[in-house]
C-alpha cells in the first residue's frame, strides 16, 4: 500500500497558516476546471483510440489538482511552462478546449496551429510558454523566462513543472543553481507521480524525498500532498509570493496518474498493482474537492449535476469545432522554420 | 531460416551476445523490467539478471559516459538510447570522449561501446522527437555508424557492432520493429564496411539505407519496374565507413542516381555520398545526381505536413524520372 | 575607415547594439570580470554593468538554456560560448528548443539569440579543443550559421546576427582575434545569406569562409597568380542560408572549383556546396570539384601531427592544380 | 584575506582520529614528490616560454598535496583520473617524469605518444585514466570505471578528481546520483582552488561548501585540508576504504594554485590579490610538510639539499630525454583513430 505523503509547509516559510478563506465561487471554478480537465482527457482517450490522435499522448489524469491549484495562484502576466504532459495545465492557463483538441487532432484552430501536437500546447498570449519533449530540457527555458522578468525589472514569476524523472537530469540542477545564485522568480514545481515511465523514483536515487535536493542550492523547498487542490494553491501562492519577491523556491507536489505513462502503456502493468491504483484513485482530486464542498454545504447534488451536464456538453462542442477545423495546409509546410526567413542572396 | 520481426532479430544479437561475453551489458531507460520503451530488450533482465540489464534514470548524458568509462576499463555496453533524439544530451559524451579517447590517449584505451536505439521520425510525434542524426554521427572521426533495413541485417550487424573495439551508433526505427523477414539459423555476423544491393537493376541506382529501403526504395523500384524501368537498390548500411566502392559499382553500370534518405538535405549522408560519386564516377554520370529527403523543417506535428516533410514513393519515382530524363 | 581587429570589430558590434537596444545583453563564462577568456568583450561590463553582462558557472546547457528561455520571452541574447567544443554540452538546447520552438508553437514564439564563440582549431589544443562544428548547426532547420573573414564583415555581420529574430550560430576563430582590417566609420550592417568575392579570378573558383579565406584562400591566389592562374575567391560568409546564386555564378565563369574548409570531409559543409555545385552547374563544369578539408582524425596534440591533419596553403594549390590538369 | 577552511572528519565516519602512523620512509616520499612535481612544472613553465609546449599549460604548483596525498593512498590496481590540470597527478601515479616532459613536447616518448599533450595524459599500465579537457565531462568516466570494478566483483576504488567549477555542471550531479544509487566503489575528489579561471566559487553557487551538496545523493562526504598532504593522505584512505566497501564519497579539498589559470594568465589579476596569493604561500604544501619534518627530526639540510639536487637533476635529465625524442611522423597521423580500422569493402 502506498504511504501518503504528508504535507510539510515550505521550508523557508512561517510555519502552516490557516487554509486561506476561499470563496464559495473560487471552489466551484477548482471543481469546474478539474472536471474539464477530466472530461477533455477522457474523449482524448477514445478519439486516440479511433485514430483521430497521432503520436503520443500523455494524459494528466488523477494530477489534475496539481495545474488548476497552481495556476490559480498565478496571475495571468505570469509564465507557466511544463512537460509534454500538458493538456491539463494549458487548460488551467485558459487555453480554450477547442484549442487543445484542435491541437491534439493537427488542426489549424490549434493553440500551435497544428505544428505542436499534445506534447507542444502553446498560447503566447496566455503567457504559457509551452509544453516540451525532452525531460530536463525545458526548466533552463522557465529558468531563462524568470531571468526575463528581473532584467525587465518587473514582477512576473515563472510556474515551471515537471515530473520527478527529471530531477536526476543535469539540466535540472545547474537551472537551480543558476536561479538561485541570481535570485530569479521562479517556483520549479516537481509532479512527483512517483513514476517515471515504468521506473519508480526509488528505483532513480538514493533520496527519494525530492524537494530536499533544493538545498544543495540554498533554495527555499517544500512538499505539497498533490492531490488536494486547496492544499496546492495555498502553497502556490505562498511560494509565489516568495518568488515574486525574490527567493525561488522548489516545490515538490506528491500526485499519481490515474492512467498508463501514454496511451501505448497499461493502467497498471508490472510496474504497479491495481491496488495501488485503486487506493490512489481513493484520493482522487475531484472526488476530495466534491466531499469538501458538500460537506461545507457548498455544492448541491443538482448543482453537481449540472456542472457535470454543463462540462460534458461544452467539451463535446469543442470536440466538434476542433474536428470542423481543417489540417494545415500542405502548401505551408515551409511556414514557422524562421521568423524572419532570408532567401539567399536577395539583399547583394 | 527463422522469421522474425526485427524486434526479436535485435533481441537475439544482444541475448547471443551477452551470453557468448560476460563483459556485455545492457543498459538504458526502461530496459529491464518494461521490457524495453519498444520491447526490444524483452525477457533480457528475466534472462540475464541484474547484474546484466541495468534500468537507468532520465540521465542520458551520465549512463552514456559511464558507459564510456567502463569500456575504457574492459567492459563492452550496449547503451539503449530510447530515442537518438534524447541522446543529445549525452553527444558530448559520445563525440568528445568515446570517439576521441583511442586518439588522445595514444592508442592505449578503445572504447567498444554500442549506442543504439531508433532514429528518425516514428508517426506525428513532432519536431523533438523525429529527427534523424546520421549526418551528426557519420562526421565525427573515431565512430562509427550503423543501420540495417532489414531483419537479417540487424542481427548480424548488431552482433558485429558489439564485437568491435571502437564506438558504434547503430541506428533503429520504431517505424520497422515490427518487420518481418528471414533471418538464417545459428551464428552468423556481418561485418562492418560492407553495403549490400538489396535488388538489383541496370537502369538507375537508388541508394536507400534503414527504414527507406523497405519502405520507399523497394516498393518505387517494383512501381519503375511496371514501367519498364529496372532500378538497382544499393543499401551501403554502414554510413561510416561507407562502401563507396559498391556504389560506385553499381553507377558505372547505371550511370544515374537517385539517393533517398530521411535526414534533412542540408549536410546530410546523401550530400557526402553524392559529392563522392560525382567526384569519382564524373564521366560516368549521365545526369546530377537527384537526392529525396526529408525536407528542412523541424518537423510538424499534423498529419499532412508530416506527410508533405517525409520522402515518399512518390518523390522518389518522381526522381528517377527525372535523372531518366522521361 | 577605421582599422580594427576583429577582436575589437565584434567587441563594437556587441557594445553598439546593446547601447541601440536595452533587451540585447551578453552571458558566458568569464565575459564580464575577466573580460573574455579571449578578450572579445573587454570594456563591456565596465561600460554596462552586471545588468547586462553576465558571467555563468561552467554549465553550457543550463545558461543556453536560460538564454532561450530569455529570448521566448522578449530579450535579445548574446551567449558566448568559450569555444564551440563546449557547447556540445549545450547542443540539445540549440537544436531541440532553440531551433524547433518557433515551428512547434505554431510561430507564436521566436528565439532571438545569438551563440557566438570560436570554433575549429587554434595551436596545439588536441583533440577536445579543436573540432569545427559548422556541419552540425547548419544541418538544422531553425538555426541560421554565419562566419566572418575580416574585421569589416564580423563587425557588420554580428550586428545583423544580433538584430535577427531568429537563433544564429556565429562562429569565430581564436586564431584571427588579432587580425587587422578596415572596418567603415559609422553605423552599418550586412545582411545574412549573402557572400561576397573576396578576390575576382577567372581560372578557378577557390570556396573559403571563416580564417581560411585569410589563411589559405588568398595567399594560395597570391602563389597562383604568380604561376599565371587567377583564382576567384568566395567567401559565403552565411553558411545556412547559404548563397549559392553567388557560388554558382563564379562556377559558371570559371567551371573549376576548390572548396576549402577546415571542418572534417565526411559530411563536411562542402560536401553539401559540391552537391548543390554539381546538380546545379552540372555542365559547366569542366573537372570534378576538389575538396581541401581537415583529415578525418581526430586532432592530435603534436605539432608535426596537428600540421598533417589541417589543410594549408600547398593543399590548396595542389588541388586546384588538379581541376586545372596542369 | 581568504580563511582557512578548517578540515572536519568524513561525514559518514567515526569521530577525527589520531594521525596515522606514517613512516619517515613515507614523509620523504611525499616530499620527494611534490617536489618533483614542483620541479617539473617550473621547468616547463620555462619551457612554454621558449615555445617548446604548445597549446594550453595549466600548471598544478599549489596543489601538489592533493595528487600526492590521495594517490598514495590509493592501490596499484586501483583507477585514477582528473582533468586537463594533469601533470601532478600523472606524476604522482607513477607516469616517468620524460613521459610526461616528453608529452608535453609532443613527442613520441610522451606518455600519450605525444597524441594528447598537456592536457590528455594516459597509461593504461598505471590504470591512469586521463587527464580529461571538457570540465565536467570526465566524471561520469569515473563513475564507469567503478560500476566496471563492481560489474566484474574486483574492489578495485576510482579517484577521480576535478575542480570546484565541475561541481555546478549536470554531468557531476548526473554522476553523484548513478554512484550512489548503485553504491559504486569512488571517491570524487574536488579540488577546490577557489577559482574556475577568474570566477570565485562564491559568484558560481551560493552553497559554497560544495562537499554538502553529496547529500543530495545520500553519499558520504567531507572537507580536507588540501594543503596537508598528511591530512589529504588520511582522509583518502578512509574514504577509499569506504569506497572499497561499496560506499561512495565526495571529498572537497581545499587548496590554492599559486599561478595562473593557463600559461596566459597571470598569477594575480584583477581576480585575485597579491595578498591573497602570498597568503596561501605561506601555507604551500611542500613548505608545510618540510617544516613538519624538520619539527619532527624527520629530516636534516643536508638531506633536504640532497633531495633538491636529486629532483633538480633527474628532472633536467628528462628533459634533456624528452627533447630528444622524436615528433610523431607525419606518415602516421592516422593511426589510432579506430583500434579496429575498417577498409570499407574489404570483407564482402
Ligand atoms: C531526455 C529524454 N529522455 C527520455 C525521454 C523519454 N521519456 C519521455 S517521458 C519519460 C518519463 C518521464 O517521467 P517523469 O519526469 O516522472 O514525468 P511523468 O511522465 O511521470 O509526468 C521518458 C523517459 C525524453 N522525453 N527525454
Ligand atoms: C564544458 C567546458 N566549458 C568550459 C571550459 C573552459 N574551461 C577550462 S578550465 C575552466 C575552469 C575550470 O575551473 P575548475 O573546475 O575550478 O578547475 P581548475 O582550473 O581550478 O583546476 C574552464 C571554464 C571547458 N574546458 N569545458
Ligand atoms: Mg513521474
Ligand atoms: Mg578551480
Amino acid at each position: 500500500m502506498p504511504v501518503k505523503k504528508k504535507a510539510e509547509a515550505v521550508a523557508v516559510e512561517a510555519p502552516k497558516q490557516q487554509k486561506l478563506a476561499l470563496s464559495k465561487q473560487q471552489l466551484f471554478h477548482f471543481l469546474r476546471q478539474m472536471r474539464q480537465i477530466r472530461s477533455l482527457e477522457e474523449r482524448s482517450a477514445q478519439a486516440y483510440g479511433q485514430g483521430k490522435i497521432g503520436g503520443f499522448c500523455h494524459l494528466y489524469i488523477g494530477q489534475e489538482a496539481v495545474a488548476v491549484g497552481a495556476v490559480a495562484a498565478t496571475r495571468p502576466d505570469d509564465y507557466v511552462l511544463t512537460t509534454y504532459r500538458d493538456h491539463g495545465m494549458a487548460l488551467a492557463r485558459g487555453i480554450q478546449p477547442v484549442a487543445i483538441l484542435g491541437e491534439l487532432f493537427g488542426r489549424v484552430i490549434g493553440c500551435s496551429k497544428g505544428r505542436g501536437g499534445s506534447m507542444h500546447m502553446f498560447d503566447k498570449q496566455l503567457n504559457f510558454l509551452g509544453g516540451h519533449g525532452i525531460v530536463g530540457g525545458h526548466i533552463a527555458l522557465g529558468t531563462g523566462a524568470a531571468f526575463s522578468s528581473k532584467y525587465r525589472g518587473e514582477d512576473r514569476v515563472v510556474l515551471c513543472f515537471f515530473g520527478e524523472g527529471a530531477v536526476h537530469n543535469g539540466g535540472f540542477h545547474e537551472s537551480l543553481n543558476l536561479a538561485s545564485l541570481w535570485g530569479l522568480p521562479i517556483v520549479f514545481v516537481c509532479e512527483n507521480n512517483r513514476y517515471g515511465m515504468g521506473t519508480a523514483v526509488e528505483r532513480t536515487t538514493k533520496v527519494v524525498d525530492l524537494h530536499k535536493k533544493a538545498e544543495s542550492y540554498g533554495m527555499a523547498h517544500g512538499i505539497v500532498n498533490g492531490m488536494d487542490v486547496l492544499e496546492v494553491y495555498e502553497q502556490s501562492k505562498r511560494a509565489i509570493a516568495g518568488a515574486r519577491a525574490g527567493i525561488p523556491c522548489f516545490l515538490e507536489m506528491t500526485c499519481y496518474r490515474f492512467r498508463g505513462h501514454s496511451m501505448s502503456d497499461p493502467v497498471h502493468s508490472h510496474y504497479r498493482t491495481k491496488e495501488e491504483v485503486e487506493c490512489y484513485r481513493e484520493q482522487d482530486p475531484i472526488l476530495l474537492l466534491t466531499e469538501h464542498m458538500k460537506n461545507h454545504g457548498l455544492i448541491t447534488d443538482e448543482e453537481l449535476s449540472e456542472l457535470e451536464r454543463q462540462v460534458s456538453a461544452e467539451i463535446r462542442a469543442a470536440m466538434d469545432a476542433a474536428l470542423a477545423s481543417p489540417e494545415p495546409d500542405p502548401a505551408t509546410v515551409f511556414d514557422y522554420i524562421y521568423k524572419n526567413p532570408i532567401r539567399p542572396g536577395t539583399r547583394r | 531460416m527463422a522469421n522474425l520481426s526485427i524486434r526479436d532479430a535485435l533481441n537475439q544479437a544482444m541475448t547471443e551476445e551477452m551470453a557468448r561475453d560476460p563483459m556485455v551489458f545492457l543498459m538504458g531507460e526502461e530496459v529491464g523490467a518494461y521490457n524495453g520503451a519498444y520491447k526490444v530488450s524483452k525477457g533480457m533482465l528475466a534472462q540475464f539478471g541484474p547484474q546484466r540489464v541495468y534500468d537507468t534514470p532520465i540521465t542520458e548524458g551520465g549512463f552514456a559516459g559511464l558507459g564510456i568509462g567502463a569500456a575504457m576499463t574492459g567492459l563492452r555496453p550496449i547503451i539503449e538510447m530510447m530515442t537518438f533524439n534524447f541522446a543529445l544530451q549525452a553527444i558530448d559524451q559520445i563525440v568528445n570522449n568515446a570517439a576521441k579517447m583511442h586518439l588522445m590517449s595514444g592508442g592505449q584505451f578503445c572504447i567498444p561501446i554500442v549506442f543504439r536505439g531508433p532514429n528518425g521520425a516514428a508517426h506525428m510525434l513532432a519536431a523533438q522527437h523525429s529527427q534523424s542524426f546520421e549526418s551528426f554521427y557519420a562526421q565525427v572521426p573515431g565512430l562509427k555508424v550503423v543501420t540495417y533495413s532489414d531483419a537479417k541485417d540487424a542481427k548480424g550487424l548488431l552482433k558485429t557492432a558489439i564485437r568491435d573495439d571502437d564506438p558504434v551508433i547503430f541506428l533503429e526505427s520504431e517505424m520497422t520493429y515490427g518487420q518481418q523477414g528471414d533471418v538464417p539459423d545459428g551464428e552468423y555476423t556481418i561485418p562492418l564496411g560492407v553495403g549490400e544491393v538489396k535488388r538489383p537493376g541496370t537502369d538507375v541506382t537508388i541508394i536507400a539505407w534503414s527504414k527507406l529501403v523497405g519502405q520507399l526504395a523497394l516498393p518505387a523500384a517494383e512501381e519503375l519496374a511496371k514501367m519498364g524501368i529496372q532500378a538497382e537498390v544499393v543499401d551501403p548500411r554502414t554510413i561510416k565507413p561507407l562502401d563507396e566502392e559498391l556504389i560506385f559499382d553499381s553507377v558505372r553500370k547505371t550511370n544515374r542516381v537517385v539517393i533517398v534518405e530521411e535526414n534533412f538535405k542540408f549536410c546530410g549522408v546523401g550530400s557526402e555520398i553524392s559529392e563522392r560519386i560525382y567526384n569519382r564516377c564524373f564521366d560516368d554520370l549521365d545526369a546530377p545526381v537527384e537526392r529525396v529527403t526529408s525536407h528542412d523543417v523541424p518537423m510538424p506535428y499534423a498529419h499532412s505536413l508530416e506527410s508533405a516533410v517525409l520522402p515518399n514513393v512518390g518523390r522518389v519515382i518522381e526522381a528517377v524520372k527525372k535523372v531518366l530524363y522521361v
